[in-house]
This record gives C-alpha cells, structure tokens and sequence, in this order.
C-alpha cells in the first residue's frame, strides 16, 4: 500500500470514545459521600441562591397574575439547575439564555426588572449583553445555540479566555440548530458549554414523543463531545458537573453536552393549562424532589443550616421580591418615537418619513387632548 | 359579544368535518394532540380520531414540513400546524424548494395537498417573535396558494377548501380575530379559493384588505361614512390566486382606492395589488393609490404595537389624502409646472 | 471581451482590501477556503490570511450565519458566502429573526455588521435551486441592507461599503456577470450605499433596474434609440435603502417607466418600485408603470430558461405598449366610456 | 414515594443502548471468511451491476465533457453502495436519492435517460415517482431525508409494508434536516433506512472539517437509531448491512443510520477541480481499493469468475452504454408552454395571462422566422 494523506486515511478508531458517553445514572451528589467533601462557604452561597431564586419565580408569577408582565415561563422546580449555571460563569464568560431562563440572568448579577424587560411586554431586550456578558433571553427555539458557539469562537481566535454557556430546553434538542451549532462547536473545538435543562416537556408534549435516545446527553458522541448525564434537581451535581464542563472548555477541550433532568412544576406559562397533559400524581412525585427542598434537607443533616444562615436567605429573598412589587408595579413608558430609532445605524429616507408621520400623529392626538382638558 | 360562534371554533369544526370527510387528512404539529393547540384550534381532534390521524410532533418545524412532503407523496393529505408566525421560518427551505415546487417539477405526478395553518399577526399583546405578518414571503413564491379569512363563516369555509385543494395551501389565521363571534352554522363551503367579496359597497373610495385588517377598515368605512364618503370594503380572501376582476371592477367605479395591511409595506402584498390596480385602472384613477400598512420596522412587542397597527384613524386619513375636491386643483397645478 | 478585470477579480479583490484593511473581517462558508468557493469569490484568501480569517466551514447555512451573529456579538466582522441563492432559504430563521432585528431589539448595543453574499439570478445553465432571485425576501425583512452590482467598479465599492457598513447586508452578486470585463483598477468606495446611479439619460421612458437585468436595459435602450425613444436606465444598486429621488426625478422628466427584474413579478421588488412610482409620480405619468419580470413560475432550469429571463425584446416591448402617440386616443376612449 | 405516570419516571436505563454504537472497525466481508458463505448467484449478480455502474459513470462523464448534460456528479469509486443500495430495494420500497446517486436510481430499474433529465438541463425531474418508487433527485442537501420519513410513516399507518431508504451525504449529515428526520423516525419508529455514503469530502471540505466524531454512525446513538458502519468499497458488505436495516425496519424495528466509508474517485462535479483540495496520492490509494477491482479479485480467486460470467457482464454494459449514447445524443425539446402547466392543479388567472403572452411571442417569433424562410 502508498503513504497517503492524512485525509485519506480510512478513519482511525479512537479507542476511548465510550468517555464521550454518559453513564447510566445520572450524576448525584447530595445523599451520596462526596456532598460533604464540598466547601460549605459554596454549599451555603448555592442555598441562598436557590431560596432567592424561588421567591423570584414566587414573586414574578404573582405579578404576572396581576397582569404586571405579558407572561412568565416560570423556572420553579428548575432553580437547581438555574443557580448552577449563573454560578459557574466567570466574569469574562457569556450566558446564552431562554426566554425560561429569566433566573440565571438574575443571578448573573443583572437587574431584575430589565431583566424581564421583553416579558413585561417592552419592544426591546432590556440589559446590556456586552456590559453583563449575557445573551438576550431567546425565543425562537435553539437559534441562540450557534450564537454561543460563533462567540466563543470569536473569542478565541482572538485569544480571550472566554468560555460560553448556553441553557437550551429538551424540545429545543430537536431542532436543527441545536444540531449544527454542535457539529460547529465540535469542529471548531470552541470553549461552548451546551446545558440542557430537560424539565420533560415542551409546553404540552412529552419526552417521550420528543426523542427516542436513551438520553439526550447520548447526542454528545455524535458529534465528538462528550454528554454527561446530571440531576438537575441536585444543585451541587449541577455545578460539579457544570465546573467540570467549563474548566475543559477553558483548557482547550472543547465543548461538552450537559443534560439536567428536572421538572417544570409550573405550567409552561401563565397561559397554559398544564392539567390538560400531565397528572396531579406526576407533579407531586417531582414537588418531593425539590431541588431547594433536597438541599435543605442535606444543610440539616449536616447541621451546615443555622438560624442565621436561613434568616439571612430569606430576607434577602424578601429584599428582592419586595423591589419586584415597587418597580414592577410603575408602568414602563416606551416612547412611540423609540420604533425608528435602531433598525439601522443610519436611518434610511423611507424610515424617516415614517418617523415624521408618527410624530405628526401622536402631536395631533396630544393637541387633542390637551384641547379636552 | 354576540353571535353564536368563534372563528377560533368554526376552524376545529372544519378541521373535525374534513377528517370525518376524507380519512387521508392528517393533523399533525407541536402541541396540536393533547392539549389541542395553544388556541385549541385542534381541540378534541385527537381524542375523535386518534393519535395516528391528529398527532404531536417532535419539535421541529423543518421537521414537520417535511415528514408532511412525504406523507404527501404517499396520497395524504397533511394539514400541520405552525405554532405562530414567526416559527414557520425554520420551514422555509422546505416549503420554497419542495412544498411550492414538487408538482411543478413532477409535471404533476406528485401533487403537494398540504394545508399549513399559520396563525398570523399582532395585536394579542404577544412577546417578540408572536405577532409577524408573513405573507408576503409565501405570496411571492410560485406554487403556494395563501389564503386568509376575516369572518367566522369564510374560516369555515376557506380551511375546508384548503384542504380540499390538491395544491399546497399557507392558511393564515388571524389571531386577533379568533375570538371574533358571529351567528353561524357549519356549511359545505361553496366557493373556490381565489374570489374576493365585496364586505361594502360604496362608490367613492375603495379599501383593499384581507384578514386581520378587514374589520378596521369595515369600521373606517362606517365613520367616513359619516363624513359623506361612500367607501367600498373588499376582502381578498385569497392572496394567491387573486381576484383581479372584483378589484378591478370596484375601483373603476369609485376611482379611488386604499390598501390596508398589518404587514410591513416596503415590498409587501399592499406593493402588488397598488402596482396592479395603478397598471390596470390607470385611466379610471382620480387619484394615487395609497396604502396603510405596518411601518418597515421589526414588528413591537405589545407596549408599542398600537403604534405600529394600521387603524381606523390611519385608514380614515388616507381616505381623506385620495385629493378629492378642493385638493384637485393643486395637484393640477403641479402638473401643469 | 475587452477590459482588464472581471466582476469575480474586484469582488476578489474587494474581499482582499478589506481583510488586510480590517483584522475584524472573517471570511467564511462552504469551499470559500482551500478551493477560494466555487466561483472562486474568496481565491487565494485563505493562503494570505490564514484558515482563522478565512475558513471552510460545516455545510449548515443556518450554523454559519447563526455562529457568524455570535462573531458579530464578539465584535467581529464576519463576511458569509451562501452557495447560491436557493442554499440561503435554510438560514432563513436566523437571519429574519436575528441578523435583521438584533441592532433595533437591544437599541444598538448588538449591532450586525454581517456582510451576505448570496450569487443570485439565472442565465448561467444551472439546474435546479442554483437560479433563484430571492431578493424579494430580504428586501421585504425591516433591518436588512440590499444591494447588487452590475458593474465591476460597483462590484468592488459596494461590496467594500457593505462589509464596512455596521448594519447586515444582503449582497446580491450576479453570477451572470461575474465574467463582465471592464477595464478598472481599485479604488476606495466614495458613495456610500443607498445611491441609485443613471446608467443612461433620455427624456422619454425610464427603466428602472439592478443587478442582472442593467444590461439587458442598457441593450434595450441603445435599441429603442433607433426607434426614437430617448430611454434612460437606472441602475438602483441598493434596494435597501431606496433612492427614491433620483427614481422620481427621472420618471417625473419622462412621464413613462418600465421596471425590469427576473424575479418572479407577484409581490417583488418591482412591485414596490412600481407602487411608488405610482403614487408619488402620480401627476406626471403618461401611461401606466409597467413591469417586466421572470414569470410566476418556480425557475426553470436552462433549456427553458430563456423564455423566463427577461430580455430586450420584453423590454422594448414593454417601452411600446406606454401609450404613445397614436395610442393616447384610444386610452382616452376608453376613460369616458 | 408515590406511584407516579410513566411520563414522570426517572428515565430508565437503557441496559443495552450500546448496541446502538457501531463497531470500532467498519463490517468487512470481502477477505473474510464470511464471504464465501453468501450465494454465488447473488454475488455475480452484484458483480454485473458493478460493471455496469462503472460503465454508466464512464460514458456519462464522457457525454457530459462532449456537453449533452449539464452537469453530472459522478459516483465512480462508489459504485458498490449505488449496487447495494438499489439491490436490497423490494419493490414496494421507496429509494430517496440525491443528485449524484442517478446510478442506483438506474439499477432501480429506471430508465437511464429518464433518471439523467435534471442533469440534462431539463425542467423537470423525468421518472414517474409513483411508478418507480423512487423519488426525484433532491439537490437541497438532506433536505429528502423527512421525505423519507413522512413517506414510511404514511405507509405504516395504512398498514402498508413499505420501506423507504434515503441515500445522504456525508457532509449533508451537518445540515438540520438530517437530524431532525433521524429524530422523527426514532420517534415514529417509522421504517426508514439513512445511508451515508461518506466519500470523505463536501466539494472540496474534508471530513475532518465536517465533523469531530468517531463515526457518523455513532450520531444514531443520540436518536436512539442503531448505527451501523461499513466499508463502503466492500459490495458484499454493504449489501448484508443494508438488508439486515432494511429487513429490521420491515419487521418493525424501526430506523438505522448506515455509514459506508468510500470515495469519490471523479471531481465533485465536471465543473469542479478536485486537484485544489486533494493530492494524487490520495486518489492512488482509494483507486487500490476501487469496488469493482475487489469483487473482481475476490471472484477470481474463488473461481467464480468465469469468461461467459465476464463477457456477459461488460456486454451488457457495453450495451447500455451504446443506448445512452445514442438517447442522449438527440436533444431534448421541452415545450416552452410547460413553464405554466404544472404550477398548480388548476392555473391562476395570473399564469393564464402569463401563459398567452409568452405564446403570443412564441407565435411572433416563429411568423418571423418562417418570413425567412
Ligand atoms: C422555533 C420555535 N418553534 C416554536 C416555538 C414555540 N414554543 C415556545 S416554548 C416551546 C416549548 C419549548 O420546550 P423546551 O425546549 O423543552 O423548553 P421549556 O419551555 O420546557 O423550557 C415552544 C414549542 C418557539 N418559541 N420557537
Ligand atoms: C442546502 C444546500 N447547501 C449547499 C449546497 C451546494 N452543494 C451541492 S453538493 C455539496 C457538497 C455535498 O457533500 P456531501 O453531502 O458529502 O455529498 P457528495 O457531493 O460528496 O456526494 C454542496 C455544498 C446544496 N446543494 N444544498
Ligand atoms: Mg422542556
Ligand atoms: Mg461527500
């Protein structure tokens, strides 16, 4: 046989890629003998985090009854899943979150209130993505996956240590760019953590009608990256699993495929009707796996819970659910004019003219009514 | 409100009759089982027909437009649903290379009688990406009919048809008018995709409109009234094909016309009808054809979308620039200049 | 064929200048690498610039300009090739939904500055999906900049205007044209983008035009000179933004004008082009804007396609049939019957 | 804890998922002892088919070069997955191919003048699908693949036994239609067989530019698909491999992605320059390798290749090949008026218009150029 070119070669068998497989169970922490090995300043700052982001979900839910908010997908049963992500980034790291993904944005360190900016109902995203290194939250399923690839990618050809980390939904999966954005990620080797919180449904339809893999961590070989398999209820696998993920990104290992398995004990949103296509029974077996719950449970054992540290928890979950009800409740006063203003750097004639007839509308309607005062 | 009926439910009721009708329908998209839709518009399909005829799909609308190609091919008749608007893009290789094209390029042999039901446009208070006007996109590719109805009798009427018809069929619903209510009694529908109705006859102003805009300019047409204009109101119904002779007809009468639409006008279905009715009543014009559309901006979420919707008033002011008396004589002079 | 560089060389070129002027610029796509993209645009880019700035990617349209928006979010300025025009359809979503509304929706704080290079239009013996002019599409999407040669010079300046734009543009590349010679050397862009160009000036008829069809107008108008026709052509090179006042200036002068694309005609560009010629010329028109566009049929590949393209002879037919003369009366007949 | 729906269960472990990875080396059958075990009529049959097939990429490059086609994608140095593919076909199946899989549409049974009408430069795709079960040649890449899936979907819920088949790229397998259709046919357990004929390069983009994984193959995993790789050179393997998903699928066990590993001897297209990407070493290596060289060895060394075997064989590709060059050598003359029969069942008024102008300058034309006369 002639020496050939490496391209030629029939492929080489890479001997270790089962690694790229998740194990059969899913990664535990809590309840298992390594919970204690973890610092408990983290143990505890990851609690306060989840109290927090349970009065959030609590809180924001409220107001959107109270017609506050256009609608809010809700993340309470997630919040394990949530507090992991916010907490594994760096400061120079970027968060590519969903329109569910409210709560991580929170913890990231952003405000609030321009956090739900887009589902308070406001024409635009809210906070600055380059200023808090956070995507804007994303709607049309699984389109932000290649954002986060294309910016991590940007970064390091650029020689940034940047890695990205991008929170996608189990129905998500589906999609074809959810598909590419691996195949790019893998090809590039670009430092992309992809999360998926598979909270077992998207709205009414279940897993099962979703994928037929044996996980949907299994997707991660197929493209050369490895898939772990994590409870997404169990805050310390979260981040362990999550940490892991990112320091191989931030190494040069390329990306990693992450699949939390939650629950959405909300409703979809405020506007589903989640009785129509699951069971009272299926929502208490996962309300007795709650992810604040569990780690309560196991700062008791521990005796890590003292009075203190849960008071301290709780006001501070109350600070924030009070500063939601102040601002939340002062109606957002977009200016008409704002429609024009960014559609391009540089605006063109036909947008002007457009502006200039908007302007004449509006400066009648206010003559109008100023007249009837 | 009155009336009897819903637009939202004269939709499950011809999706229900179809099925019963002709057992190669097949209904399928995400959420369209179990719950029956996110506007319930397939409420109760799956429950009668089973999951095998009215069924959830993965969540992947390239997907589901394309498994509809091949079930088509194999002689059902598919009618899939698009969640919102917005959604439908993922789709559009699918639909502009295959769904409009197979029968052309199969000279026939394999005929594409999808139904792709694509609730459309704003006014809902829907987040981003919930409200788009997409139907210059499908009007624009050969192949597609691109149907829209603005009563409950023509959503009746119009889907039955859709998805009677061998060729594939973008059916919008307007979303904002789901809700609409009118007395009604399912009937066969009796008209074929591709007529227009006059909804007003008037002889001195015609309005051009389909879907979502039907009932604004109906109303417009009510106040101008008032103000001793005779407005036509015509609703398309049917984008592709489209019913020149109706349009025709109406504005060589009255001489005057306005198109109104939700969807952005810079190239939108407003462009072609002005351009045609300017080509071909051009004589019979006494003024500019003018259009009221949304402005060329991304469509704004609900703090702002008032803004951007054509109403009444914008109709009403368009009416009121069609250079009508006093106006003739300035214009003249600037012909004259 | 005179001259000394090709339409294909100053885009070459053009792409060249700008990544050595700029270290933000990416190139990237399918082949554009290695073997300089299949009408060898990006040749010899990979080898100056190194696979970092000028890379193969995966053959995914919807990966390459979904990561080319998380480059754009980096700060880069990534210029995409889609193969041809009918293999950008299944990038669709990401550009609609993201490259056309990042800037407006986080109030300029992600801006865009993509440049999408799309070869497009027939007339170069492709088969099927290597042919589309899906202008239409784009120019209908608020957000999005549109613009195409159809002159070498233009080539180079636009295409350097578009990657230094900070707004995404669709940059239509003729393939008929890319083997046009003129003679040429580079020079920096002066105008920016949004400036329509008067190819030709006469007093009776304008053509309206871009892209592809500038030379079939060109031809045109040299041809019904003989006949007496004085026609000017107008070369619009940006279709977003539109350069309304030299159209109008133009057609004001003349009193006639034809518009002249391949696309499909229902709902395309030459539908809004016409629209407001209409309207905003109104009182200077003689006859009514005509149009001259590929058929409302998907497009067929080469044994056929000559009877789709538009050509002189639809073209000097359509500058006949503007009520002339002997015409006039008729029309007017016609109006008081 | 209480009883709980299957939907809301921990996933159960799938114990024996990893029968869904391919092998670490590709099926071989060629040399090994198993291949003497297969029927000799059906091996000299493939043989046949891969003298022919050869002949048939020959003569219609040659024509191509002489300017009767448009353009034509070549499968020399692939032809034993084009005579796998159409071999294993009952005929009620349907076979999905692309634009450079004309050859297995031929052995199909199609007429070779019908199946090249695309690439002819007509307008229309030739072959009644419906007749053939085979559906037209499908450029957009992977986009056939849902086609694929819809059609043995359909088929199934009418209780019909069909069998669909799509051929695929190997770098089409980065475009979203390939996962979604993978993911909807696990999901339906929809009777489709994938089949990548992975030739090492998307025009001139190398496999190692085109994915990271161990295998294409190894992405059936992450569907729940077994995926299966073969030495795409090897007739007899892809044919036992190819009938064994095949024969699955037809018993209901759903879906199988199939990865031959092969080459593309031929440039991309006659447009196409294969000498930018790829070095002549390379080609020399996969040419020691060529399909039909080593069915003819195997043949020869087991003594079934006999002169009357032989002869025949090239006789009837000779033949065929004479067919072709006479059939495709008159021009085709498609009706101008076609451009508007088929756009839809019952033409626009627009089209009709459209229609009785073009005729209109049909008929000037013609008045012109018989005054010439
Ligand atoms: C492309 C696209 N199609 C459809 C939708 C409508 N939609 C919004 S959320 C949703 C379900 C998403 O499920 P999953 O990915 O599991 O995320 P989850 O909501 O459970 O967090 C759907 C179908 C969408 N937003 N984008
Ligand atoms: C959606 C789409 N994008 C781009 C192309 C242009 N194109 C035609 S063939 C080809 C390479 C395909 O490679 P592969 O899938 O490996 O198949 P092969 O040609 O090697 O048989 C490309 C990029 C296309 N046909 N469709
Ligand atoms: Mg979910
Ligand atoms: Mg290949």
């Amino acid at each position: 046989m002639t020496v050939v070119t490496a391209a030629a070669e029939p492929r080489p068998t890479i001997a270790d890629h089962t690694t790229l497989l998740p194990g059969d169970e899913p990664v535990r922490i809590l309840g298992t003998d390594q919970a204690s090995t973890i610092d408990s300043g983290l143990v505890r700052g990851l609690y306060r985090q989840l109290v927090l982001g349970r009065r959030f979900n609590r809180q924001v839910t409220a107001l959107t009854k109270q017609g506050r908010l256009a609608v809010y997908p809700s993340t309470t049963g997630q919040e394990a899943c949530q507090v992991g992500a916010a907490a594994v980034l760096g400061p120079q790291d970027w968060l590519f979150p969903t329109y569910r993904d409210t709560l991580s944005v929170v913890l990231r360190g952003v405000d609030p209130v321009e956090t739900l900016t887009l589902l308070r109902g406001d024409w635009h995203t809210g906070y600055d993505s380059r200023v808090h290194r956070v995507a804007p939250l994303c709607t049309p399923l699984a389109t932000h996956c290649p954002h986060a690839v294309g910016l991590a990618h940007a970064a390091r050809l650029r020689g940034d240590d940047v890695v990205t980390l991008a929170l996608v939904g189990d129905g998500a999966t589906s999609e074809g760019d959810f598909h590419e954005a691996l195949n790019f990620a893998a090809v590039y080797q670009s430092p992309t953590v992809f999360f998926v919180q598979n909270n077992r449904y998207a709205i009414s339809v279940p897993l099962s009608k979703q994928t037929a893999a044996p996980s949907l961590a299994h997707k991660g070989i197929g493209y050369g990256i490895p898939g772990v398999l994590v409870d997404g209820n169990d805050v310390l696998a979260v981040h362990t699993v999550l940490t892991e993920a990112m320091e191989r990104a931030r190494a040069g290992g390329g990306p990693t495929l992450v699949e939390a398995l939650t629950y959405r004990i909300d409703a979809h949103t405020n506007a589903d009707d989640a009785t129509r296509y699951r069971t009272d029974d299926e929502v208490a077996f996962w309300q007795e796996r709650d992810p604040v719950t569990l780690l309560e449970r196991h700062l008791r054992e521990t005796g890590m819970l003292d009075s203190d540290t849960e008071r301290r928890a709780r006001d501070a979950a109350e600070e924030m659910a009070a500063d939601l009800r102040t601002r939340l409740g002062v109606d957002a006063t977009p200016d008409p004019m704002d429609l024009f203003r960014h559609v391009y750097a540089e605006q063109t004639p036909q947008l002007r003219e457009q502006q200039t007839r908007l302007a004449a509308e509006l400066a009648a309607e206010s003559e109008l009514a100023g007249g009837g005062q | 409100m009155s009336g009897s009926t819903t637009m939202a439910r004269a939709l499950n009721t011809a999706l229900r009759d179809a099925m019963r009708a002709d057992p190669t329908v097949h209904v399928f998209g995400e959420d369209v089982g179990q719950l029956g839709g996110v506007f319930r518009i397939t409420d109760g399909l799956a429950a009668e027909f089973g999951e095998d005829r009215c069924a959830d799909t993965p969540l992947a609308e390239a997907g589901i437009l394309g498994t509809a190609v091949g079930m088509a091919m194999y002689g059902l008749r598919p009618v899939v649903e698009m969640q919102f608007d917005a959604f439908a893009y993922p789709a559009f290789e699918q639909l502009v290379d295959h769904v409009a094209k197979m029968r052309n390029r199969t000279r026939g042999n394999l005929p594409m009688p999808i139904t792709i039901r694509v609730p459309y446009g704003g006014g809902i208070g829907g987040v981003e990406h919930h409200s788009d006007s997409s139907e210059a996109y499908y009007v624009h590719t050969p192949g597609l009919h691109v149907v829209s109805s603005a009563t409950v009798a023509d959503a009746y009427g119009l889907l039955r048809q859709s998805i009677a018809s061998d060729d594939p069929v973008i059916f919008l619903e307007p979303k904002r008018l789901y809700w609409t209510r009118e007395d009604w009694a399912p009937q066969a529908p009796v008209e074929p995709i591709g007529r227009a109705v006059v909804r007003r006859s008037g002889t001195s102003v015609v309005l051009v409109t389909y879907g979502q805009t039907v009932p604004v300019c109906m109303e417009a047409a009510a106040l101008a009234q008032a103000d001793g204009r005779d407005v036509s109101v015509i609703d398309l119904r049917s984008l592709v094909p489209f019913d020149e002779e109706t349009v025709y007809a109406a504005v060589r009468r009255a001489g005057r016309a306005v198109v109104v639409h939700e969807a952005s006008g810079f190239a939108g279905v407003g462009a072609e009808i002005a351009a045609r009715i300017s080509e071909n009543c051009f004589h019979h014009l006494e003024a500019p054809v003018l259009r009221v559309t949304g402005f060329d901006v991304p469509y704004p979420p609900p703090m702002l979308e008032r803004h951007h919707l054509p109403g009444t008033d914008r109709v009403l002011d368009a009416i009121e620039r069609l250079q009508w008396a006093d106006d003739i004589e300035r214009a003249w002079h600037a012909v004259s200049a």
